[in-house]
């Protein structure tokens, strides 16, 4: 399956987007945290600021966000973890409210109360949690509902290679084959559970290896590139709308932050990110866009103004949106 | 209270109720389909979901895999997506290995979203001990799972309550945990309490959450208890009133929403309160009723302390002697309410 | 690995042991709970009787307990599960004792704290439980003390069909094959996880074939064969000594009872079981016996004599023992 | 009470505390083994194992992948053939994921085998919110451990109890939850009370479970809390004093054994008590301190009903003023104390 030449000005624009909400929130997330605002004696308060709590960033991810997302469509579920915003973006979750979210603010996805690691849209079917490798079930859950409404929907968890080691993980990939689920599983591989290597908690190379044991189709992307992603997940999903059931996908890719904002990282060489950024996904697909004459600096130019935009204005949306009074709090422990 | 139409009653057992809710409430909705380990073809373990495959074919009652984790997150996703689960954990004990979806997922998720997303989904699973099934079969644990918030907790103990609530149940937008004590089921197969099995009406209707039930009414001594303990209170009572003790029984029903109202209503009335529960004795249910009148005794004229009775902060023993110690019998409960007569506070 | 003459006796005694110790107890735990003695309106009381509670035999099943325990020493660690008579026996776990336990006497392992499911015997290192698939992780433990103190030992966690679809299958074999741990990971795959069939519970045809997913070697033993076993855990048993880590074997094998006794086996033929003791493991192994001269009529009677007098003293003992007092229920919650 | 020998102390963080008493225990008896998530090369995400891999090396402080059901069960089997693991999940909140290895066996096998096998091993784990972490990372859970038998629950609240509570919970024969709160683990990147860095002996000492603290003395409120909470108390407090108001606070140290005579003591004192709780309200700790009361009100002479301050039964909102207002603050508990003044009810 080949990407039209509109997935790919679509990936590209959402790769260009995803980083700069993730290098904004870099900012954003250090404003009130550093030291002489905060407690004497601290050096960071994750507590402070205007987005309070763990940020978990996605910045050299995108490739694995657009190349999937590219052939899903609203009514498809995808269920991310705690490292969310580049499956968030790529799914067209509303970004205003997003941001919003993170900010803490009552015009926030869930009003507030769930923050960056739990964003809910239920307009384009996106959820997301910060307990790792629990969504794989519950997207086999949203494919058992197409499949017993005899719609052709997918379902699209995405985990860390870390997550692929918890028995979720086993439960939901039997589950998903035995019942012919038409979902699709994708490890982001990029190399770390936190400080451990995968090396350190995988006891073979590849979790796309791990497929023959459930009987469905293995597939390893060997490059941090959009085009790959999508040509596996292309087929993965049209398989999947098929009925012909779950695909496991493995996608090797690179953290250029932390595992979240002030992470001291001193369990990976020190220049380790940097020579990661040499092999940017981003400018990488910019070269095939002009090498197919799809860009030149002016579309480029637009496209990267447009995004600065959207993103401003989702960052200015949140900051400026009032918080929720109080006793909200109480507010949504259950519908009624 | 409840919304019955068609008149006609049998003497049902509560397993037989809670299957006829169901199959009621899945002729009535599409959505409801149930899913769980041997509740298709074996037609549950404890004949909660009886006869339902036969009706309704496995598309809308499956039989899954030893996979607590994976089925009860495919609950939440496909409750997510518009369908209406009822998922049996088949016994309470099983719990730890799943409780991850059900408390940080399931019973969060709505919240977490600002209410935006539901999860109508309903837990049954089976609870209770007596029948020597030892430290991992045999215990209740409903108050864990009425600790964390966003689970409403369902604990019936006969069979009218029974298909009330579980209809109750799978209708209510939230998730539901529907507690069942093996020993007040029905079995062909387990000693149980008679008064668990009685009139129940064919057509559906729905109890509320969150009203307990007078069982019995007294003066002397309250009695709040639940489930099972309900019928070893009953006996216990009937004892106590040839002694002249006049007990009343209050059935809580759920934990969650709780009627702390009954509760304190009742014992402002006797000054007198045991509660009679099989979970453990602390940090726990009956903690939570003792509390209760702990903080109101500005308003309640006590005539003794409260009393509890519960498993003593040990695993359920397996062997016939142990089990009966460790677990509260009548006469245990008729001893604690003799006890709690010999004071004279007020 | 061939078994020597002594390994062949051993297993053939064993089975037999484990076959009579089976079917007696099929009659012993249904002494009291038919009618009339019970409850009116009842079929069958499981709180009744000298054994209550529930009861998993294993009859049929022999082959796969006595084919690995021929490998194992008093040193080396089996975790069983719901169903653990079988490897009990193999273990050479205390026969009078484990059946005191099952009387709920207090001269049981357990002081009648635990019953049939929960049988601990340090004295072999053998323990076992009611969860399915929780013994797979606690054999890795055994295996990791053994190798941080660096002896050989060796660990075997044995379990059904059923429960390689929980996470803690997973989670263990990644560990173990991760860490080299000495253990061998064995399923009895008798075709139901209770009622529920393999086919319905298991996304592919052999558990064996899920090795891979880890990286250690997967043994699919097809026959109910002990010799069979023998080999395959023979090999297994001796990597793991060698420090070259575990191992996942399946075993086809066959149960001749329900589930637990009181099953009404609805869910499977009318006479499947009947089938299925046409290909009884233990003729089989005489046969073998008896065309390699190891056995006669004299021999066999003379060890069928021996086993009955064991399984026979071991009943007595468990019948005859006192209960323990009720107030013990209080003892033993914490060791002082 | 506890057992120094060298008299050098140093003002430690509690995870610094925490750390050094289980790298003294490792030199001390070389049973004892660390596992769990980036406590090796990161020295845990809450800083309880920093220096250990350096000084131990990787086979006595070993990361482990996201399986916390496999190496809590791996820590069963080790503790089982003689070693004796420290295990650490890396927030309470994960518990539903390993929670069956947990309390259906590393809890219960000792009993369940009748004394026959020990299982010595500690699982260390962070709790507690106020940093914006959200429902799935700011939990308490303690009840939770404390309500299944078999585990001792330990819950310190500074640096001094928790080197002597770990090293008690090290050389402990039976499993113990070690429960340690963020906000007071003076880390250098989340604002703590400053309360819980104090002076500890450099030597090694042990505390004994069940034996509560009383961390300030006074005459007309009693306050029983833990863990954050207890400083939060003590702010409250030092306010109340202002105004005339004399408060005294037990911190409770471990749920499991409970000292209640120590409650019950100050009660008796004060006749007025508030339980001050960071975990969810019902079916809990508050619960339990208050039924202690409740049981005991024959000899009590109390001036006022119980109160209790824990999160209102709702799951831990992300946004600050909402979490601000779920997690009792020390204007909310100088607030309880102060209503607790209007009641004379003797
Ligand atoms: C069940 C569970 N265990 C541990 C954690 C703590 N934790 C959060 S993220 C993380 C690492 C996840 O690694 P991976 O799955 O590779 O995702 P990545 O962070 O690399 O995107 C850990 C251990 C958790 N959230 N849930
Ligand atoms: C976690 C868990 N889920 C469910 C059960 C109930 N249960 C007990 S045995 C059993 C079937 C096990 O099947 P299998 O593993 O194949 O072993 P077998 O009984 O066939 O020997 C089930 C579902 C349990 N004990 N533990
Ligand atoms: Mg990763
Ligand atoms: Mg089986």
């Amino acid at each position: 399956m080949e990407a039209t030449s509109e997935q790919l000005l679509w990936m590209y624009e959402k790769m260009i987007e995803i980083r700069e909400y993730e290098e904004t929130m870099v900012k954003v997330y250090l404003e009130g945290k550093l030291p002489p605002k905060i407690q004497k004696g601290l050096a960071f308060d994750i507590g402070a600021g205007p987005v309070p709590g763990e940020m978990h960033l996605a910045a050299g991810q995108e490739p694995v966000a657009v190349g999937v997302c590219a052939h899903l469509r609203r009514d498809d579920t995808v269920v991310g973890a705690h490292r969310p915003h580049h499956f968030a973006i790529a799914k067209d979750v509303d970004l205003n409210a997003m941001t919003a979210e993170m900010y803490g603010k009552v015009t926030g996805l869930g009003r507030g109360k769930g923050g960056h690691m739990h964003l809910f849209d239920p307009a384009v079917k996106f959820s997301c949690g910060g307990i790792v490798g629990a969504g794989a079930p519950q997207a086999c859950g949203a494919a058992l509902a197409a499949k017993k409404r005899g719609t052709d929907q997918v379902a699209v968890a995405f985990f860390g290679e870390g997550a692929a080691n918890q028995g979720a993980f086993h439960e939901a990939l039997n589950l998903a084959a035995l019942w012919k689920l038409p979902v699709i599983f994708i490890v982001e591989d990029n190399k770390y559970g936190i400080s451990v290597e995968k090396s350190a908690s995988t006891s073979i190379a590849s979790n796309a290896d791990r497929a023959v044991a459930y009987g469905m189709p293995g597939v390893l992307v060997e490059q941090n590139d959009a085009v790959a992603v999508f040509e596996a997940a292309g087929a993965a999903v049209a398989r999947a709308r098929r009925g012909e059931g779950p695909t496991l996908i493995e996608v090797k890719t690179d953290r250029y932050f932390g595992h979240f904002q002030g992470d001291p990282e001193t369990y990976r060489p020190k220049d380790e990110a940097k020579a990661l950024r040499q092999h940017d996904p981003i400018p990488a697909l910019g070269a095939l866009l002009r090498a197919r004459d799809l860009l030149d600096d002016d579309a480029d130019t637009t496209l990267r103004a447009r995004v600065s935009e959207r993103v401003g204005a989702a960052y200015d949306f949140g900051r400026n949106s009032p918080y929720p009074e109080p006793e909200d709090a109480l507010l949504h422990v259950f519908a009624d | 209270m409840s919304t019955t139409t068609n008149t006609t009653t049998r003497r049902l057992t509560m397993a037989q109720a809670i299957s006829e809710a169901t199959a009621q409430e899945m002729e009535r909705d599409p959505r409801v389909f149930v899913m769980g380990e041997d509740i298709g073809k074996y037609g549950g373990i404890f004949s909660a979901t009886t006869g339902l495959l036969d009706k309704f074919g496995p598309d809308r009652v499956m039989d899954t895999p030893i996979s607590e984790t994976g089925f009860m997150g495919a609950a939440l996703g496909a409750a997510a997506d518009g369908l209406r689960p009822i998922s049996e954990l088949m016994f309470v004990d099983f719990f730890g290995v799943c409780f991850d979806q059900i408390y940080n997922h399931i019973a969060k998720n709505h919240y977490m979203s600002g209410g935006a997303c539901k999860y109508p989904l309903v837990i049954t699973t089976g609870i209770g001990g007596g029948y020597n099934d030892a430290a991992q079969h045999s215990q209740c644990l409903y108050s864990i799972f009425a600790h964390v918030p966003g689970l409403k907790v369902v604990v019936p103990s006969n069979a009218y309550d029974a298909k009330g609530l579980m209809t109750s149940a799978i209708r209510d937008d939230n998730p539901v945990v529907f507690l069942y004590h093996k020993g007040i089921m029905g079995l062909s197969w387990m000693s149980y309490f008679e008064g668990s099995t009685n009139e129940v009406p064919e057509a559906q209707y729905t109890i509320p959450f969150g009203q307990a039930r007078v069982v019995r009414e007294g003066t002397d001594v309250t009695i709040v208890t639940l489930s099972q303990m309900v019928h070893k209170s009953v006996l216990a009572a009937e004892k106590l009133a040839a002694e002249g003790i006049s007990v009343e029984i209050v059935d809580l029903r759920t934990l969650v929403p709780l009627d702390r109202a009954s509760v304190l209503d009742s014992v402002a009335k006797t000054g007198r309160l045991l509660v009679a529960d099989e979970d453990y004795l602390s940090y726990g249910l009956s903690g939570e009723i003792a509390a209760l009148i702990a903080e109101n005794i500005d308003t309640l004229r006590l005539k003794a302390p409260v009393r509890r009775l519960a498993v003593p902060d040990i695993p359920i023993p397996f062997s016939r002697p142990l089990e009966q110690f460790a677990i509260p019998q009548v006469d245990n409960i008729a001893a604690s309410v003799r006890s709690l007569m010999t004071f004279k506070l007020d």
